[in-house]
């Protein structure tokens, strides 16, 4: 008796067992659907998303990028190489910029040590090329003519290094010292 | 008691004591006796060194010991350098000094020199004094033309003699060290000892530098005795007479020699006038810029050295500045910052960098964009400036560690208040 | 620049110093006397005299209060701003001279005659405010002294008599 | 000896050793920025604030100011010094500019280390940041003021230092400025020293500006092959090229420091700015050829020379810039091909004088420039210290600064950043001066005591040497070398005669012999003449004795192994003759030299940064530098192409041995030599007798304990006065113009010094010419024109040309020349 017992009960659980996932099946008949007909249809990232990488411009629109070389020292895949310049009128700048994009792992890493805000991460994820070489990006793929994420930001108001004008015209700077000045 | 009158025996109004004059008063008798009669310079030593003459410069050190410090076979030639680089702000004794007797200041120059054997005088004196500068020029004239200067004094065979070496106006040329550097032509920045001045001074020779208000006391108390000048003292730990210049809010501002010890009350009351109608004495400096805030808990105290210091202050250069209850001692506070932020030489950090920081946040204090945490910022830094390679920054922050300790109230009602409550005007 | 008879009187004062290094603020005090200010020729010649580099004075220049190395007035005045003159309205003083005879704070005056500066202490804390003119001192200032004073500056080219 | 506990351990230093030196022996580094041990305390920082919680002092002290005292119990950590420190750090940090992204320093600043250490992160002062205008300080330093934080490290290195006097601390407070009177090039040749003694970025070097940071340069040990002293270096490169030089500390050498050839004149191993400049490829007939080509047919045209016309008709060339493997190999080679050579020198004269030099040196009398900084006398003979060997001027600063008495005998108008005494002695005269400076230091009583033939040594020297014009009294030097206790004898081997060397030597052991723990220095022509030196022998030739054998026909085929005769033979035109003459010329070279131009087959060597190489330096000191890159042609200065290659462009180069082992077909070699360290020590015996058969050889002197010093009697030196009337030119070396390699460095070319012919005042007044004239002086073979210079601190009767790049010296006949004074003119 007792086993007929046991038997009904596992016929019983099997059927509910069944009745269950027949429901969320048909709860989910009429619910809309999550996923999304790509490419047809394209999602809108987050803007912190982290893609493809950019060189952004400052609100001037010169180039951000003061080749500090801190982006390829912190990247883990050593995929970011740099030589700098200067520019005649001293200010620094990437002579060449290269970021080899079939290495990039989109950590965001380059974006956190970028001490002038250039380099930024983009939410465009899609990237696929025929040919190697088609990953290598230059400064003219990178460079972008806006400010990406920070509007206001111009470093070389902060810096403290004169680029045009006298010194002393920076933000929070006094008028250089005039060493021949008779002033007390 | 009678006011006893030692350095300004000979004070004339608009007029310097001429030669005759201070010999008449008892002047050169020191010398005559001392290097005419060829003593022995270590009775020189001995004598100043019993009558307990300590520097008058501010630091306070007993004169005999700095020329004992003279190593006996240190090598010649061997130099004296008076200091008249007077640049504490609120003193002015030496002007007045050199303005009524030079003769007492080059007398005890040159017995000075007499005691550890020097050859050559230095007589630094700031560019401001010019006046004293061409007085002492054409005394030192006169007495070298009466045969008290220069070669073979007095025909004893000790020669001697005084240039005159103008500086070129910093506050820091008055520390000894860099004293010593101005007058060797490079940049006046101190030298932390050892080696001592004493034995390797100017052009690596032993130079002794004594204050002028100590050199004019050197002559008085060889001609009288070191008793004679220990009993000049009120109090029985002190000696001599002292200058005590007075400035500020009381009617009659100057410079008057009273005896070591004499109570800050009666030199206030009785010898300069009394405070202005109108105002009550609310604070002093009584030392100069670099000593602390005297609050009126001790107007009774004892002008000497070590009553001074057993209240935690100094006599300094017994410069008194008397401020009155209208003053705001903020804004006072931050105008001697901006002095000693302005004459640090620039050497060390916490001097260089740190008075104008401290110099940032009492302006700021007083121009109501304070906070409560520059107090603890600035408590901090007096205590850290104390690290500073010489004694200009542990100097500056005296005025404000005594602000902070006895007016902390008034700083917090500037911050409260968001400005200052006298309405005084710091400039920057 | 320095003239023969000029450059002879230094050189005499440099021989009887202990080290010619010694009268560097006084070579160019001296200089002072007659160019006013010591500008590059001037302290490149000084320089010379004084057997030291042009560098070597200028830094000895640069530090002190009394040399110029940037031009000056005829007359240079020094108003103390240190404690005591403070106290006693050294800004009255400055604003008095720098709107009365147009001389700008920290600068010369248009005609070159006076230049205004402030200084720290001079010891006169007994008679403030007080100032410094060509390293004469007055004090106890007030406006209608100050005007006799650089008046008489400016008229006779003589120095008032202290008070 | 004090013994102190310091954080807990317990060290014993000598006496006189700061705190912060102590901590350091036991691995606590206080942080510093005005302290460094070259330069001394100051005490001006403050930075390195620790406690001192027991013994003769408390509280807190700063460690570089006091002395290590027994029974001190000193906390580094102690939270009162830690909150200084920090505190310190923020004072300092108030007005330095925030600029670390575009400063050359960062990555390497000294103050960017401290300030992350002391934890200080947020700018708390609410005032504004002082500025400062920048200098122009030449072309090797940039300045950036703002950067600033007054630890007077620059002022005390470039014053007290290495005295030079143009640039220094002005204004007072916290404005005091660290620049010169006026903008300009710095005077001093040591001024790259500021950008390594800078503890942050006010002073940046501009050779290496904006290229890259230090974490992504490839550095190693290096030596500097300019000048025979061997300073040590780093080489610092990226990207395939040498970024910057940068020195590196040798106790014994060079110290903290380089001189400013040493440190900028490196971009020749880059090719200059363009990467042109170098020859990368292998060449035959000037055509780019494959390695193994080029190596193939140097194989094959040199064997059948010498089957034709026998191995002696094979010369191989080496010279004072080879590294001890090529000159080994070489020497091996010669031996064992029977070919003619190897050959170091051009000059038969500078040949004799180095070999007579390190002939007589031995490890008792050697001295090293650390040893002369501790010299109370030295005597300077016939050397030019600041234009041939820049950093021993150095040295004998610091023996100066320390009171000793300097003496120069030289006939040129030497100048030097230091007080000394100058002799202008002819050539021919300097022995006589020398001498007789020498003997009247030896007392009576001393002379009883020598052997004889120190006696008849002593005896035969000159008793008086009467030097009018510059009014010195030699007997009162004489006096004072008499009291002297370590002189240094410092002799040169270009301008003197052949037989000073030796006789300086013989002067060294004299007053050894007389009590003195007497030193001895050569300033020899070259990085390795000496190792040149140990690998001749009596019949070895000099390129001048070789020429006639080309002209005749002898010779058909010359192998020039980094050796241009065209450097400094001066007879161009008999030379290009000669050379066009042979059959093969072979040219094994990295730089761009008239006789690779000439090459037939030119095969790409190696610089010093690109293979592991051993030099000797002229006081026989072995040092090995490190390969720091491959090399190949530098990437930087244009975009890198965007192709694909398994190949590196201009990365053929090998080491000069290597080429001339393959070239020799001398399989068979490596049978009987198996290392390089082997065929090192098979060449030169005294390796292996000091035990430096194992190869790298990395440290260690390979001089005799005691090579026997036999006096040689002096010859009488000629009676003074001229015969004949004219002038002797001579030729003289000039900083960073004068030297392979750094001469041919682009970095370099805007400091060479004017060409300039100097000549004595009383002389050129004779011949109606004045200071800063131009002159034509009229050679054998062509008129030379350059601007005159006249001294009077300098030797009557002579002309000194530079021997310079750049000035077509080369039409001499002979390595000096007569000159008669209508033969010199004023154009």
């Amino acid at each position: 008796m007792a086993q007929i017992k046991s038997v009904l009960r596992d016929l019983l659980d099997d059927v509910l067992g069944l009745a269950d996932s027949y429901a969320v099946t048909l709860k989910h008949l009429f619910r809309k659907p999550i996923t999304e007909q790509y490419p047809e249809y394209k999602r809108l990232f987050a803007e912190r998303t982290r893609g493809r990488i950019i060189l952004t411009r400052d609100p001037h629109g010169e180039e951000r990028c003061v080749a500090c070389y801190l982006c390829s020292a912190v990247c883990p895949t050593d995929c970011i190489s740099i030589e700098g310049a200067e520019r005649k009128d001293g200010r620094r700048y990437p002579l060449w910029f290269r970021i080899n994009f079939a290495r990039c792992i989109y950590c965001g890493l380059c974006e956190e040590a970028c001490p002038t805000l250039a380099i930024q991460l983009t939410p465009d994820f899609e990237f696929s090329k025929y040919g190697v070489l088609d990953f290598i990006y230059e400064k003219e793929d990178l460079l972008v003519d806006h400010q990406g994420k920070n509007a206001e930001y111009d470093y070389y108001r902060h810096a403290g290094v004169s680029v045009e004008g006298d010194k002393g015209e920076h933000i929070n700077e006094k008028p250089p010292v005039d060493v021949k000045s008779n002033l007390p | 008691m009678a006011q006893p009158l030692v350095l300004f025996k000979n004070r004339h109004p608009n007029r310097v004591a001429t030669l005759d004059e201070y010999r008449q008063s008892g002047g050169y008798a020191a010398l005559e006796r001392f290097i005419g009669g060829k003593i022995d310079p270590g009775e020189v030593v001995r004598l100043i060194d019993e009558s307990g003459l300590r520097g008058r410069g501010g630091a306070g050190f007993p004169a005999g010991k700095k020329w004992e410090a003279v190593p006996k076979n240190a090598p010649f030639p061997r130099y004296l350098v008076a200091n008249a680089d007077e640049m504490e702000p609120g003193t002015f004794k030496d002007r007045i000094l050199l303005h009524t007797d030079p003769h007492c200041v080059i007398e005890g120059m040159i017995l000075a020199g007499y005691a550890f054997s020097a050859t050559k005088g230095f007589f630094f004196i700031r560019p401001s004094y010019d006046s004293s500068a061409a007085i002492m020029e054409r005394e030192l004239e006169i007495a070298r033309q009466s045969g008290f200067l220069g070669k073979s004094i007095l025909g004893s065979g000790y020669s001697f003699d005084i240039v005159v070496h103008r500086s070129g106006g910093r506050y820091i040329c008055g520390e000894a060290t860099a004293l010593l550097n101005a007058i060797m032509g490079k940049r006046p920045n101190p030298i932390k000892p050892p080696p001592y001045p004493t034995e390797k001074g100017l052009w690596d020779r032993p130079t002794v530098v004594n204050n002028v208000e100590t050199l004019a006391c050197v002559p008085h108390i060889l001609r009288n005795g070191p008793q004679w000048f220990k009993d000049l003292s009120l109090t029985s730990k002190g000696a001599g007479t002292k200058l005590f210049c007075v400035s500020g809010k009381v009617n009659s501002p100057g410079a008057e020699e009273l005896p070591m010890g004499t109570p800050l009350r009666e030199i206030i009351e009785k010898h300069f006038g009394g405070m202005l109608p109108g105002s009550e004495f609310k604070a002093c400096l009584p030392g100069g810029a670099s000593t602390r805030f005297l609050t009126s808990e001790h107007y009774d105290v004892p002008m000497d050295f070590d009553d001074l210091k057993a209240i935690g202050n100094r006599l300094g250069t017994a410069a008194i500045m008397i401020f009155d209850q209208k003053t705001c001692l903020v804004a006072t506070t931050h105008n001697l910052m901006k002095f000693f932020a302005r004459e640090s030489c620039g050497w060390c950090t916490p001097c260089r960098e740190g008075l104008p920081y401290m110099r940032e946040l009492l302006w700021l204090i007083e121009n109501g964009e304070g906070k409560e945490e520059y107090i603890d910022t600035l408590r901090s830094m007096c205590k850290q400036v104390w690290n500073s390679y010489c004694a200009l920054a542990p100097g500056a922050a005296e005025p404000v560690a005594s602000l902070l300790e006895f007016f902390e109230d008034e700083v917090r009602e500037h911050i409260r208040l968001k400005g200052c409550p006298f309405n005084a005007k710091a400039g920057n | 620049m320095l003239s023969e008879e000029l450059k002879q009187e230094l050189r005499k004062m440099i021989a009887d110093a202990e080290s010619s290094r010694e009268k560097a603020v006084d070579v160019m005090l001296d200089i002072q006397e007659h160019h006013l200010w010591m500008s590059d020729e001037a302290m490149e010649e000084a320089a010379e005299l004084l057997g030291m580099s042009p560098l070597e004075l200028d830094e000895l220049a640069t530090f002190y209060d009394f040399i110029y190395r940037s031009p000056v007035g005829k007359y240079v005045i020094h108003v103390c701003d240190s404690a005591m003159c403070w106290l006693e309205g050294h800004q009255r003083v400055m604003d008095h001279i720098s709107t009365s005879f147009n001389v700008p704070i920290g600068g010369t005056s248009p005609d070159g005659l006076f230049t205004l500066l402030p200084v720290c202490c001079i010891g006169y804390c007994d008679r403030a405010p007080a100032m410094v003119i060509n390293r004469r001192v007055y004090g106890k200032l007030t406006p209608e002294k100050i005007d006799r004073i650089l008046g008489r500056l400016a008229r006779d080219n003589e120095f008032h008599p202290p008070e | 000896m004090p013994r102190l506990v310091i954080d807990d351990l317990e060290i014993e230093v000598p006496k006189g050793t700061k705190v912060i030196d102590a901590a350091e022996r036991l691995g606590i580094m206080i942080p510093r920025f005005c302290y460094h041990e070259a330069l001394g305390a100051v005490g001006a920082c403050r930075m390195c604030a620790v406690k001192f919680i027991e013994g003769p002092l408390k509280g807190v002290q700063m460690s570089c100011m006091i002395d290590a005292q027994d029974g001190m119990v000193v906390s580094t950590t102690d939270q009162e010094a830690v909150d200084f420190r920090k505190r310190v750090i923020e004072w300092l940090m108030i007005n330095h500019p925030h600029d670390c992204p575009v400063c050359d320093e960062g990555g390497q600043c000294l103050l960017q280390d401290e300030t992350v250490s002391s934890g200080h992160g947020r700018r708390r002062y609410p005032g504004r940041k002082r500025t400062y205008r920048n200098q122009y300080l030449g072309p090797f330093i940039a300045h950036e003021m703002n950067r600033c934080i007054h630890c007077y490290r620059c002022s005390r290195y470039y014053q007290e230092f290495s005295g030079y006097r143009d640039l220094g601390p002005l204004q007072i407070g916290n404005r005091v400025y660290f620049g010169r009177f006026k903008e300009g090039r710095l005077e001093s040749p040591f001024s790259g020293n500021l950008v390594d003694i800078c503890p942050t970025g006010v002073y940046t070097d501009i050779p290496a500006r904006f290229k890259v940071r230090r974490w992504d340069l490839q550095r190693a040990p290096s030596v500097c092959i300019n000048c025979p002293l061997g300073c040590n270096t780093i080489g610092n490169s990226h990207y395939r090229a040498v970024m910057r030089v940068e020195a590196r500390m040798n106790p014994y050498v060079n110290g903290y420091f380089l001189c400013d050839e040493g440190r900028f004149g490196f971009s020749y191993t880059n090719g200059g700015a363009d990467h042109a400049q170098r020859p990368w490829n292998s060449r035959i007939s000037g055509a780019d050829v494959t390695v193994e080509a080029a190596l193939a047919e140097s194989a094959s045209k040199i064997a059948e020379i010498s089957a034709i016309y026998g191995p002696g008709a094979v010369v191989a060339l080496g010279s004072t810039r080879n590294s001890l493997e090529t000159q080994s190999m070489l020497s091996r080679l010669c031996r064992r091909k029977g070919w003619q050579g190897p050959v170091w020198f051009n000059d038969p004269a500078i040949y004799r004088k180095v070999r007579s030099g390190v002939e007589r040196l031995d490890s008792g009398i050697a001295v090293s420039m650390r040893e002369i900084e501790f010299a109370d006398f030295v005597i300077v003979a016939g050397a030019d210290l600041l234009n041939e060997a820049p950093m021993a001027a150095m040295a004998i600063r610091q023996a100066s600064r320390k009171n000793a008495t300097i003496i120069v005998v030289d006939p040129r108008p030497i100048s030097l950043p230091f007080e000394f005494r100058h002799i202008p002695a002819a050539p021919a005269q300097i022995e006589r001066c020398l001498g007789s400076l020498v003997k009247g230091s030896i007392s009576k009583d001393e002379l009883k005591g020598f052997d004889s033939s120190a006696k008849g040594f002593c005896k035969a020297l000159p008793a008086k040497f009467e030097e009018k014009e510059s009014g010195i009294s030699i007997s009162e030097l004489s006096g004072q070398l008499m009291s002297a206790k370590r002189p240094v004898i410092v002799c040169g081997t270009g301008i003197v005669c052949e037989s000073t060397p030796a006789f300086a030597a013989d002067c060294a052991q004299l007053l050894r012999e007389s009590g003195k723990k007497a030193g001895l220095f050569y300033i020899l022509p070259g990085a390795s003449s000496f190792s040149s030196a140990l690998l001749s022998g009596p019949e070895t030739k000099t390129f001048s004795e070789i020429l006639p054998q080309i002209e005749e026909g002898l010779i058909k085929a010359l192998i020039a192994t980094e050796s241009d005769p065209f450097w400094d033979f001066p007879d161009r035109e008999r030379l290009d003759r000669a050379l066009s003459m042979l059959d093969l010329l072979v040219v094994i070279d990295y730089l761009p030299t008239e006789t690779v131009k000439r090459a037939t087959v030119f095969h790409p060597s190696s610089t010093v940064f690109e293979m592991n190489s051993t030099f000797v330096n002229q006081e026989g000191r072995v040092q090995h530098a490190e390969r720091v890159h491959v090399g190949g042609v530098p990437i930087w200065g244009a975009h890198p192409p965007r192709i694909i290659r398994n190949f590196v462009p201009g990365g053929d180069h090998q080491p000069a041995w290597e080429l001339l082992w393959k070239i020799s077909a001398e399989t068979s070699m490596l049978e009987s030599v198996l290392t390089l360290g082997e065929l090192i020590a098979a060449e030169i015996p005294v390796f292996e007798a000091v035990g430096h058969s194992k190869y790298p050889i990395t440290e260690g002197r390979i001089i005799p304990e005691n090579s026997e010093g036999s006096f040689v009697k002096p010859k009488a030196s000629p009676a003074k006065g001229q015969t004949a009337k004219g002038f002797n030119l001579l030729l003289t070396d000039t900083i960073f113009a004068s030297r392979e390699p750094s001469a041919y460095a682009d970095t370099l070319a805007s400091v060479f010094p004017e060409a300039t012919l100097f000549m004595h005042s009383g002389d050129a007044n004779g011949a109606g010419l004045s200071e800063g004239d131009m002159v034509s002086v009229e050679l054998e073979l062509g008129a030379i024109q350059l601007k005159l210079s006249v001294s009077q601190r300098m030797a009557r009767g002579f002309l000194f040309l530079p021997r310079q790049r750049g000035i077509h010296w080369q039409k001499m006949k002979e390595f000096s020349a007569w000159i008669a004074p209508e033969r010199i003119r004023k154009i």
